[in-house]
C-alpha cells in the first residue's frame, strides 16, 4: 500500500494517484510511481499551463516546423531549429555547474532534432550586485555558460542580462540554442516500427539529480539545505564527441528516431518516444551502463545524468551504430525494442519492474488554474509624473544610466563566451542582434533574445506584447525580417491566482503580437515556482527570435559609421516614464504602466528600418530601448570599440517634459544614420509606410552633445561616455 | 612561519568527468589496474603565524567562505610549522 | 599541394579550418582522424583549435599522446609543414614540437576577441605573404595562452629569431596593455628551429574572409600556399 | 587497494595568478598574515594492487608522462594501503 505522504513527496496529489490506481487497475510499483510523478510533473506534462499555451500562434511567413522537442522554419532547403530553456533552480544552487548543464542540455534538444548546433544565446536574470550572493552567481553562471559553450564548439552570439531584486533568492538562466540541418534531414523522437532496436548512447548512468525532476520542478524553491540536489558537473567534451557521432549516425538513415535523456532521463525518453511513435516498447535497465554500484530500478529510470540519449535503430543496423559512437569513444548499447502494444515495459535482469501505456504517461492531467488581478496594480500603476523633479543636471543623469548594470556593455561577459567559433558570426555580440552567415548561401539569420520584465510586471499583456515587438525591433535593425519566436516562460507559483494572472496575461500578450506581425512560436518551456521567500520574481517571458536576412551584404550594425552623416528619429516620443530605468536608478521607483504600444505604429517604423536598410540606404540602425533616446545615442556613438565618434543633436522634439523625450522608454523608436543623399529617400519610405519621421542631428566630433534651443542639456567627451558604460559590470562584480 | 596545504576534492556522489577522461588516457598509455581517478585542488598557503591552533579555525573559515564550494566539494588540510 | 587538418576529439575549429582552405583558399584539404596510424599524403598538417580531450587535465596533454602524433612528429622531422593554431599550438607545446608551456590567462579568464599582432619575420612559409612588421587585426579564443619559457629559452629563441608573431597594439605598440593574456614577451606565435613548424594563439582561419570583420588571417594561408607552390 | 594522492604544483619560478587572486580575495575577508598562496592539482588514483614498491615506480612514471608538465610544474605523492 502507497502511503499518501510517499506520492505526495513525489509531487502527486490524491486524485492524482487515485487516476493511476484506475488507469493500472492494481497498484504502482515504485518506480511507476515515479514516472507517472514526473510525467505528470509542470516540468515534463505541461499540467498547469498547456490550456494558454495553444493560444500561441503556431504559422507565420515561414514554414514552421513543431517538433516533439523543438521546432523551427524552413528557409530554402534549410531547417532552422531552436529552442530556449531554463535551468534556473540548479543555478541557483551551484551557478557554475547550473548554468553548464543548462547550455548542454539545451544543444542535445538541438543536435537530436538533426540539426548541427550554430550558435546559442542566454536570457540572465540576478538580484542586485550590491549583494555578494548575487555576484556570485553571476560570475558563477557566466563562467558556467563559457565552460560549457566554448568546449562544446557551439559559440554564444548574445543575450541580455537584466538586475532586480524579485531575483533574489532565484536567479534565472534562460539558454537558446540554434541549429541547422538539411530540410529532408530532421530527426524525429519517436519510436516506430516493431522489433527495431532500442539503443541507449553516450555517458554511463549514476545517481545524478535523482527526483531533481518532480522535487525541483514543482515545489516552491526553497534555500534550505536538505533539498540540495545532487549538483552534476557538466561534460562538455563528451557532448561534442555526442554532437559529431549523433550526426554521423543520422546521416546513415538507419536511425528511425532519437532523444535527448533531459528530465527524468530513460522514463521521459522511453515513454515519450513510445508515445509519440503510437507504439510500446520494451527495455532491459540491466543493461544501462552505470558508473555507480546497487542502484535501484527507479534510480536508474529516474536518473539525470547528463550526455545521454536514446536511439531507435531500424534492426539489423545496431552494429552500424555502435561502430560510430565507438569510434568516439562512446557508450552504444541495445536495451530494448519497439512493440506494437503501446505498452512502455521496464525490465530489470528480465523481472518486470513497469508495465504502463505509454500515452497514459504523456496524457497527463491538465488543470485550469484561478486567476485574480493582483491587489497591489492599480496603486502601482498610478505615476503622478508632476511629481517627479526633472533632473538638474543632465549629464550626470546620462552618465548614471549608462553605468547602471541592466544598460552598460556587457562586455566583461561576452568576452568570456567564444563568440566566433564555426566562423558564422557576421554581427558580434555588441549590437542590436546577432549575425549568423548561412555557409553556402547568400543569407544570414539574426537572433536576439529580450523581455523587459518590469514592463511585465506593472502591465503584463503589454510587457509581454513589448518583448515581442521589441525582439522584432532588434531584428530589423541589423537588417533582418522577423521569422520566429522561440519562449521561456519563467513565472512564481501558478498556484496563487494573482501569479497565474500574469502569466495568463503574458501568454495573451505574446499570442496577439506574434498574430499581429505574423510569426509563430515554434517552441518554447515554463517553468514556475520562481520564488524566493520574499515573493515571487516579476513575470519573465523571456522572447528568443530568429530572422532572416536574404542578402548577406545587407546587415546593418547599431554604430555610427562616419562623420558628418544625417542621424534620423524613426517615431516618436511620449511623455512617459512608467517602469523606465530612468525612474528606477535616478528616482528610486518601480512605478506607473508599461509604455504605451500602438501595434501599428511598430509595423510602421519596422518597416520603413527594414526598407531603408535593404535598400542600402542606412549606414546603422539602433533601437531605443532602456534608458531611451540618450542612451541610444550614446551608444550609437560609442560601441565599435575602434571607432566611436561624437554627435550633434539639435532637432529633438521637445513637446514636454525634457527627461521624459531624452529617458523615457518610449516604444517603436529607432535611430538610423546616413548619408546626405539618402535621408530624402528614408523620408520618403517613412512617409509611404505612416512612419513620423524626423531628421535630429548629425554624427561627428568628439562629443555627445544634445541641445533644445540654446540650452545645452548633455555635452559629453565620448571617452567619458566609453568609461564608464564599458567598465561598470567589471567594476561592480569585482567590487 | 606555517605551511599550510589544503586539498578539494568533488564529493563522492558527485561525477567526475575530468577523472574518467583522465583513467581512460592513463589506460589507453598502457596503465591497467586503475580502479578510480578523481581530480582535486591544491592550496598551498603560508602563513605568518606560529600558532596552529588558531590556524586550524582559520582556515576551516577560508575554506567554507571561499576555497571549498561544499555544494559539490569536500576539504581537509595538513598544518606544518617551517 | 594537399592540406591536413587533424581532428581530435573535442576539437573544434577543424571544419573552421577546412572550410577556409577549401572555399577561400581554394586547395584540396582533408580531415585526419587522430587514431589513424598512417600520415596521408599531404604537404601541411594543421592542428586546428578546440578543447582535446575537453582541455582535461591541461590543454593539448592527453592529445599529444593519439597514435597520429607519432607521425607528425616524423613529418615535421622530414620537413613537412606544421601550423598548430590556439589548441593546435598547445598540443604542439606539450608534444615538444614547440618548446616552452602555456599558463592560464592573467585575467584567469577565457578571452574572445580581435587583437592585433605584429609579424615579427616574414622569412618563414607561414608569413611570407606578410610584410615585416605587418600588423595583422585577428581574434584570439583561449584560456591557456600565457605563453611561458625560461630565460635561456628565451633568449634561445630571440637569437633564432623564433618569435613570429607578438601581442600589439593597433598601431603597434609592444607592450603590457597591448598584452590580452599575459604572455612572456607579449608571444602569440612561434616557430621550431628548423622552420617548418609554426604555433600560434591567434585564430587566422576566423579572420579569412571579409563578412567576419577581418582578413588578415588569410594572408597566414596565402603564404602556406605561395611556399608550397611558388608558381601560384 | 592502494590509494595515491598525486601533488601537482607549479614550479616556484612561474608566477601563479590564481594564487594571487585567492590571496586578496582573502585578505579582502579579513584575513592577514599570509604570506603566499598557491593553487595545484591533487590527482587522487585508486589501484588495484597491493605493491607499493612497483606503484611507486609507476605513478613517476605517469607523472612524468602525462600528469605534470615538468617545463613549469614539480610533483609529489603519497601512496596509502587502504
Ligand atoms: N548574457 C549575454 N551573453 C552574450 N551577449 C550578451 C549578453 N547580454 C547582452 N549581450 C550582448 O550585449 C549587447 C547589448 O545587449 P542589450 O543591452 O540587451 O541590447 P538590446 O537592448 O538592444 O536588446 C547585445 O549584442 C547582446 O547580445
Ligand atoms: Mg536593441
Amino acid at each position: 500500500m502507497v502511503k499518501p505522504e510517499v506520492y505526495k513527496s513525489l509531487g502527486l496529489n490524491d486524485n492524482e494517484y487515485q487516476k493511476i490506481l484506475d488507469i493500472l487497475k492494481r497498484e504502482p510499483t515504485p518506480t511507476e510511481l515515479a514516472m507517472f510523478s514526473v510525467e505528470w510533473s509542470e516540468h515534463c506534462g505541461y499540467t498547469r499551463s498547456r490550456n494558454w499555451l495553444k493560444l500561441l500562434p503556431k504559422k507565420g511567413k515561414y514554414k514552421s516546423l513543431i517538433g516533439e522537442d523543438s521546432g523551427g522554419i524552413i528557409v530554402d532547403d534549410l531547417a532552422v531549429i531552436f529552442k530556449m530553456e531554463s535551468h534556473n533552480h540548479p543555478s541557483q544552487v551551484e551557478p557554475k555547474q547550473g548554468a553548464a548543464t543548462g547550455v548542454g542540455g539545451i544543444i542535445r534538444d538541438i543536435f537530436t532534432a538533426g540539426a548541427r548546433p550554430i550558435a546559442s544565446l542566454n536570457s540572465l536574470r540576478f538580484g542586485s550586485l550590491t549583494q555578494t550572493y548575487n555576484r556570485y552567481l553571476l560570475r558563477g553562471v557566466v563562467d558556467g555558460i563559457q565552460f560549457y559553450g566554448n568546449c562544446v564548439g557551439v559559440p554564444t552570439v548574445g543575450g541580455e542580462i537584466y538586475f532586480d531584486e524579485s531575483y533574489t533568492g532565484n536567479c534565472l538562466v534562460n539558454v537558446m540554442c540554434i541549429g541547422v540541418a538539411k530540410k529532408t534531414k530532421l530527426a524525429r523522437a519517436r519510436a516506430t516500427g516493431y522489433g527495431n532496436s532500442i539503443m541507449y548512447v553516450g555517458s554511463s548512468t549514476g545517481r545524478d539529480g535523482i527526483g531533481g525532476c518532480s522535487v525541483l520542478a514543482s515545489h516552491e524553491f526553497k534555500e534550505s539545505e536538505e533539498k540540495r540536489p545532487a549538483v552534476q558537473i557538466g561534460d562538455p567534451f563528451t557532448e561534442k564527441c555526442l554532437i559529431e557521432a549523433t550526426l554521423e549516425a543520422l546521416a546513415t538513415g538507419y536511425v528511425i528516431g532519437i532523444k535527448d535523456m533531459g528530465a527524468a532521463g530513460i522514463t521521459c525518453s522511453t515513454s515519450e518516444m513510445a508515445s509519440a511513435g503510437n507504439s510500446g516498447m520494451e527495455v532491459d535497465i540491466a543493461r544501462v551502463p552505470r558508473r555507480e554500484s546497487n542502484m535501484q530500478p527507479w534510480e536508474v529510470m529516474m536518473s539525470e545524468s547528463q550526455e545521454r540519449m536514446l536511439v531507435c535503430v531500424k534492426k539489423g543496423k545496431e552494429k552500424e551504430i555502435e561502430r560510430i559512437f565507438s569510434k568516439w569513444d562512446l557508450n552504444a548499447v541495445v536495451i530494448g525494442k519497439v512493440t506494437d502494444d503501446g505498452v512502455v515495459r521496464i525490465k530489470d535482469k528480465g523481472k518486470i519492474v513497469a508495465e504502463i501505456k505509454a500515452h497514459s504517461l504523456t496524457q497527463s492531467p491538465v488543470y485550469d488554474m484561478p486567476y485574480k488581478k493582483p491587489n497591489y496594480l492599480d496603486r502601482l500603476n498610478k505615476l503622478d509624473i508632476n511629481k517627479i523633479p526633472e533632473p538638474k543636471n543632465y549629464n550626470e543623469t546620462l552618465l548614471k544610466l549608462l553605468s547602471s548594470p541592466s544598460i552598460c556593455s556587457k562586455k566583461w561577459v561576452y568576452e568570456q563566451y567564444d563568440h566566433m567559433v564555426q566562423t558564422n558570426t557576421a554581427v558580434l555580440p555588441g549590437s542590436d542582434a546577432s549575425v549568423l552567415r548561412l555557409k553556402g548561401t547568400n543569407k544570414a539569420l539574426a537572433a536576439t533574445a529580450d523581455c523587459n520584465s518590469r514592463y511585465c510586471f506593472l502591465n503584463p499583456y503589454r510587457g509581454a506584447q513589448i518583448a515581442v515587438a521589441e525582439a522584432a525591433r532588434n531584428l530589423v535593425c541589423s537588417g533582418a525580417q522577423a521569422a520566429a519566436v522561440t519562449d521561456c516562460l519563467n513565472f512564481g507559483n501558478p498556484e496563487k491566482p494573482d501569479r497565474f494572472w500574469q502569466f495568463k496575461n503574458c501568454m495573451e500578450g505574446i499570442a496577439d503580437a506574434c498574430k499581429f506581425f505574423d510569426i509563430p512560436v515554434v517552441s518554447g518551456n515554463v517553468s514556475f515556482y520562481n520564488e524566493s521567500p520574499k515573493g515571487a520574481i516579476h513575470p519573465t517571458p523571456a522572447i528568443g527570435m530568429i530572422g532572416v536576412i536574404n542578402d548577406i551584404k545587407k546587415v546593418c550594425t547599431q554604430y555610427f559609421k562616419k562623420e558628418n552623416e544625417i542621424i534620423i528619429l524613426l517615431g516618436s516620443s511620449k511623455e512617459e516614464l512608467g517602469g523606465s530605468e530612468y525612474l528606477k536608478v535616478i528616482h528610486g521607483l518601480i512605478k506607473g504602466d508599461a509604455p504605451q504600444l500602438d501595434l501599428r505604429l511598430e509595423r510602421a517604423v519596422q518597416q520603413t528600418a527594414q526598407e531603408a536598410i535593404k535598400k542600402g540606404l542606412a549606414s546603422s540602425a539602433h533601437d531605443c530601448s532602456e534608458g531611451g533616446l540618450a542612451v541610444t545615442l550614446a551608444e550609437c556613438c560609442i560601441s565599435n570599440n575602434d571607432n566611436v565618434m561624437g554627435a550633434l543633436i539639435d532637432n529633438l522634439d521637445f513637446i514636454g517634459r525634457k527627461d521624459t523625450a531624452l529617458f523615457g522608454e518610449s516604444q517603436s523608436r529607432i535611430v538610423i544614420s546616413c548619408n546626405k543623399k539618402s535621408a530624402g529617400k528614408i523620408r520618403a519610405i517613412a512617409q509611404n509606410f505612416a512612419a513620423p519621421f524626423r531628421i535630429i542631428g548629425t554624427t561627428g566630433g568628439k562629443n555627445l552633445k544634445i541641445s533644445s534651443g540654446k540650452n545645452v542639456l548633455i555635452n559629453l567627451p565620448i571617452k567619458r561616455i566609453l568609461d564608464k558604460w564599458t567598465n561598470s559590470l567589471q567594476s561592480l562584480i569585482t567590487a | 612561519m606555517l605551511n599550510v596545504e589544503i586539498y578539494i576534492t568533488l564529493k563522492k556522489t558527485v561525477s567526475d568527468p575530468q577523472g574518467l577522461t583522465i583513467k581512460h588516457a592513463l589506460e589507453s598509455l598502457g596503465y591497467q589496474n586503475l580502479q578510480e581517478v578523481r581530480v582535486g585542488k591544491l592550496v598551498t598557503i603560508t602563513l605568518n603565524s606560529e600558532d596552529k591552533k588558531k590556524a586550524k579555525q582559520k582556515i576551516n573559515e577560508m575554506c567554507r567562505k571561499l576555497l571549498a564550494n561544499l555544494i559539490i566539494e569536500d576539504y581537509s588540510f595538513r598544518i606544518k610549522e617551517v | 599541394m594537399k592540406f591536413g587538418v587533424v581532428v581530435f576529439p573535442g576539437s573544434n575549429c577543424d571544419r573552421d579550418c577546412f572550410y577556409t582552405v577549401k572555399n577561400v583558399l581554394k586547395q584540396p584539404v582533408k580531415y585526419i582522424w587522430h587514431k589513424q596510424t598512417k600520415l596521408d599524403d599531404i604537404d601541411c598538417a594543421i592542428l586546428p583549435g578546440g578543447f582535446s580531450y575537453g582541455d582535461y587535465l591541461r590543454t593539448g596533454a592527453i592529445a599529444r599522446f593519439s597514435p597520429l602524433m607519432k607521425q607528425i612528429y616524423r613529418f615535421a622531422q622530414k620537413g613537412g609543414l606544421v601550423i598548430g593554431i590556439c589548441n593546435g599550438f598547445q598540443i604542439l607545446l606539450e608534444a615538444g614540437l614547440l618548446p616552452g608551456a602555456m599558463l592560464r590567462n592573467k585575467n584567469l579568464h577565457f578571452i574572445c576577441k580581435y587583437v592585433y599582432i605584429k609579424t615579427e619575420t616574414n622569412k618563414t612559409p607561414f608569413t611570407n605573404f606578410c610584410s615585416r612588421n605587418q600588423i595583422l587585426k585577428i581574434p584570439i579564443a583561449h584560456n591557456e595562452g600565457n605563453y611561458y619559457i625560461d630565460k635561456s629559452g628565451l633568449k634561445t629563441l630571440e637569437e633564432n629569431r623564433q618569435i613570429v608573431f607578438r601581442y600589439c597594439s593597433q598601431d603597434g605598440a609592444v607592450n603590457n596593455q597591448s598584452n590580452p593574456n599575459g604572455a612572456l614577451a607579449n608571444i602569440a606565435g612561434i616557430i621550431n628551429k628548423n622552420g617548418n613548424v609554426l604555433g600560434m594563439m591567434p585564430h587566422p582561419e576566423r579572420s579569412s574572409e571579409k563578412i567576419l570583420g577581418s582578413e588578415d588571417g588569410f594572408l597566414i594561408f596565402k603564404s602556406i600556399a605561395a611556399w608550397l607552390n611558388p608558381k601560384i
